[in-house]
């Protein structure tokens, strides 16, 4: 292999899969969007929490593979109790990192992604970064009120 | 079915023919086993094609000129082939569309559009392609009747019992695959049709998967209409056929209007072309349908007849299922993974999942060591619901896979498995 | 409109990009005067083609694996380089059909069908193509609605007075060539398209002439549909365009169903896909777009854009005028032929009959002295009969042919005349 | 050019075609039909006068080429008076003749056909055939009571 698949399922990735933070259904929730890939089926919900500009919860459920999973997870970590202006801006970074054609501008704010960085294995694989970024769509989706997304 | 595995070494069809299965893709030799999807193209047709495009290239139909009539013989040469590669009785019958999914439309708008009435059945059954289900939901709305799909048993055979519960007066038409191309299912392709035939049904048979890998005989099946991809079939993209009995053609509206299809146009009133040429309006894809013919060709020799054809495909038939007996026999030594579509009768597909890997994980991980399979719902979400499952990964098999595919096949599996142990 | 013919020594594409070019013709060298029926291909895009097929090809849209990836890749890039051609505001205004023929057809259906009611008009011209005048009789016969044509002048011009005093409140749909295939002639598509929106119609350019001869801009023009053929603009057969506006394609149920199409489907509920997939149902011509895109490279050159693509046309349509200009030159002096079309502005078609010769017998004359030219209604048969002829020769001009090409035709044209002195 | 013209527009072909014989409407017609091809528009209709099994009067009408109006024209010439029953026959021989793949078979009745071995130019040129074809295909629908013909 011309490149080493544990670039792409690193460790942090596996573990996130395996034990999957904040996932489960929530009460209370404010905002709900689920968002689909046509292409192989992955769904994600996303469920909300917020409460004066702040997500005080954030709860993912669904079905996909490794990569979704994990983003999800990771998604979940990273947002809890942020104010939701920080959240959008978290997702504008993600998205430079995951979709950016120039790698070096892409790479700029990895030291500031914490786990979130191990996604930058589907910078290789265009066709797996949108099971990267559904978590993502969906989340803006939610926050914008709408409730679907998808990521084609 | 394969008492004893025949030693095989090479492939019936030579690697070497196929120039795509030469490409080393991300650093590794290709064992390409997404022929169900498209199958990859021999060079002595792409050449052939070529040969027409650069020295027999003219419109067809309308011109007097030397380079038109050269075109439309050789166009219409291909027709005869598909006659005979289908054993149907007319000419005439066979009609050249862009591919499968237009072949149905065509159906599901000129024949059974006018037909249904409110109350009216089609019957489907749980295997079908969404290119069996949508167009026949979307004539279907149009007119008030209702999609009806037949259960399968859990082994992936379709439930004859169900099947013949579900046909009833109301039911006008019936439509279903020859062979699934999720799970590999050979269907009951006669019996279903004179089971249909007794409810006074039509009956429209997807051969997307079957042209490439069975003989056909829609005489003998009975079928209505019969309808092929021919980039399945290791041609050309662009090109389908539409087999018809003569009479339901000939009863039918057109589909498209345009160039070709008339015989008298004025803004007053226009009237219709024979057949075939009433169902072939505008430029046809020419090029296509040429290669279509030098494939068959490649397929079967030169001056093949009816005859040898049978025993071609029949030989690759069985040759795929050598290798798929195989393949399947390597992959069941591998804990947690399940095999889906355990069918009396298979065609050359292994659909699987692993328990601790995501299809769409193993299609990454396998493609990442030279295996190209699908991994996905392959259009088929119906069936994925029924088997609970949200997609698989799915190898499939052609002429020019070998034993060693499916060893690559089983230890990519494996090194994917111990990524997620 | 020329004023000094300047020296044309070679074609503005060489003849030898296109082998076909250099084929003997009934012992003869090939002088191809039938490129609006069907332009030939030039090599370096058949063998880019054939490139892509032998190292890139699978199915796209659908796998996880590279090849499909880089097929997919391939595929979408043309998307992209066609939105440049047209200047569409959107790549998701571009969907790839069969055809012209097929791109008028899914519009005639999905947009015009539900539309229409009773006592609505369809407003064509006296200049259309069969394929831009039965679709819509398809359409209006399902609907009630009314197909109606605005008249031209005898020299082939569109009577802007009949077209203008045509349109009203009842006009839902106006459809017009921008360029006659028959004749030549250039419509003013600005102009019409603004005199149809003022009464809200909605309207359909039918570019299968103009795609190769001319620069397009579907927003200046304000074109709510635009369509071509690739096989008329020296690509391959089986790959058509269709334009249209981001909203109007939205609203549109889709044409056909089948794979790639959907949302999601089940038996109860199918939902559908956003654009430009809702329009491109079943497995696409996929060589036949990624040959599209050679051909366009071989067309502009490479790391061509819009502007260079606007000049490479311009230049290409002013070439063509002058090599008409030449040709009609020479054909004036033989005594009892008349050409056909003497609008201001005429692309490089000759449409003409000889008083003592039928076209049919022309046309076989011609071609036994290697000159090509189409003999016929030119699926034009309203136009014919306006013109008040059973049929012209057609001798339709690209940019591979030059003015040898022209004297050709009119020394050919001499000895026919000679044989029925 | 490989093939002469001339062996296409024989003198015979041209002289038909200039002065055709039972070129014209037929009052009283027993038998009338049109027949169309489609691909170059050529359109000729053919009435006849049948009377006790014999054709008292044929005549042709029609715009097309050359070669279908000659075809026309001899056509009325050889079967005006004649027997239906040898119509018919003649009508099986000049297909032969105009589309038999085998040179020498379609050769075999030349002798019998008169002017109408003329037409023989048009094997070369498959295209052509219908043309030559059509007024035939036309007196057979007549003749068997249908109202219009085609040769495609
Ligand atoms: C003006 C015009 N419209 C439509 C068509 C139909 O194109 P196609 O046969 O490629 O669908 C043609 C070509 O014959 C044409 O010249
Ligand atoms: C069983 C079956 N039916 C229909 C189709 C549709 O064929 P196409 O996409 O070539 O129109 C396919 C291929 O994907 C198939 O496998």
């Amino acid at each position: 292999m011309s490149w080493d698949l544990r670039d792409l399922y690193q460790e942090t990735i596996l573990d996130h899969q395996k034990h999957p933070r904040g996932k489960g259904a929530l009460e209370n929730a404010t905002h709900t969007a689920t968002g689909y890939n046509p292409l192989c089926g992955d769904k994600v919900t996303i469920q909300l929490a917020v409460n004066d500009g702040k997500i005080d919860e954030i709860r993912f459920d669904g079905e996909g593979c490794a990569i979704c999973m994990s983003s999800a997870s990771m998604m979940t970590v990273s947002l809890q109790g942020q104010p939701v202006s920080d959240a959008e801006e978290l997702f504008q970074r993600i998205q430079k990192f995951l979709t950016a054609n120039d790698e070096s501008a892409a790479m700029e704010d990895i030291d500031t992604l914490g786990d979130l960085a191990a996604l930058g294995g589907v910078r290789r694989l265009p066709v797996r970064i949108k099971c990267a970024n559904l978590p993502w769509h969906t989340f803006k989706s939610a926050i914008q009120g709408e409730q679907s997304a998808k990521t084609e | 079915m394969i008492q004893e595995l025949p030693k095989i070494s090479t492939s019936l069809f030579p690697k070497s023919d196929f120039p795509n299965l030469l490409t080393a893709v991300n650093g590794q030799a290709l064992a390409y086993l997404d022929s169900a999807a498209s199958a990859q193209k021999p060079h002595a047709a792409t050449e052939a094609t070529t040969a027409f495009v650069e020295h027999q290239y003219a419109n067809v139909h309308r011109g007097v000129h030397t380079l038109s009539q050269l075109a439309t013989d050789a166009y219409e040469l291909v027709r005869d082939q598909v006659k005979v590669v289908l054993n149907a009785a007319d000419r005439n019958e066979i009609i050249f569309t862009k591919g499968c999914t237009e072949s149905i439309n065509l159906v599901a708008q000129s024949f059974a559009r006018p037909l249904l009435q409110p109350g009216d059945e089609i019957l489907l059954t749980e295997l079908e392609h969404h290119s069996n289900i949508v167009p026949w939901q979307l004539a279907a709305e149009a007119s008030g009747a209702k999609v009806i799909a037949a259960r399968i048993h859990d082994n992936g055979e379709l439930d004859l019992e169900d099947f013949k519960a579900k046909l009833n007066s109301r039911t006008k038409i019936v439509a279903f695959t020859h062979i699934s191309n999720a799970l590999g299912t050979i269907l009951p392709a006669k019996e279903m049709t004179e089971m249909a035939h007794a409810f006074g049904a039509t009956v429209l048979i997807d051969g997307a998967q079957s042209g490439p890998h069975a003989a056909i005989d829609v005489q003998e099946i009975g079928a209505d209409f019969y309808v092929l991809s021919i980039h399945k079939m290791y041609g050309p993209t662009g090109v389908g056929v539409l087999y018809g009995k003569l009479n339901l053609l000939e009863a039918m509206p057109p589909y498209q209007g345009g160039g070709s299809m008339i015989r008298s146009v004025s803004f007053e009133e226009t009237t219709f072309a024979e057949l075939p040429a009433k169902f072939e309006a505008g430029t046809p894809n020419i090029a296509g349908v040429v290669g279509l013919g030098a494939t068959l060709d490649y397929i079967a020799g030169p001056n093949w007849n009816r005859d040898s054809w049978v025993r071609r495909v029949t030989e690759i038939g069985n040759y795929e299922a050598v290798v798929r007996e195989y393949g399947v026999s390597q992959l069941a030594e591998i804990e947690g993974l399940s095999v889906y579509g355990d069918a009396e009768e298979m065609a050359g597909i292994i659909s699987f999942t692993l328990k601790t890997v995501h299809p769409h994980d193993l299609g990454t991980i396998l493609d990442q060591h030279g295996v190209a399979v699908r991994a996905g719902h392959h259009c088929c979400q119906p069936l994925m619901k029924r088997l609970g499952v949200p997609a698989t990964a799915r190898a499939s098999i052609a002429a020019y896979n070998d034993l060693e595919d499916m060893d690559r096949l089983a230890s990519a599996v494996i090194a994917a498995k111990e990524i997620f142990a």
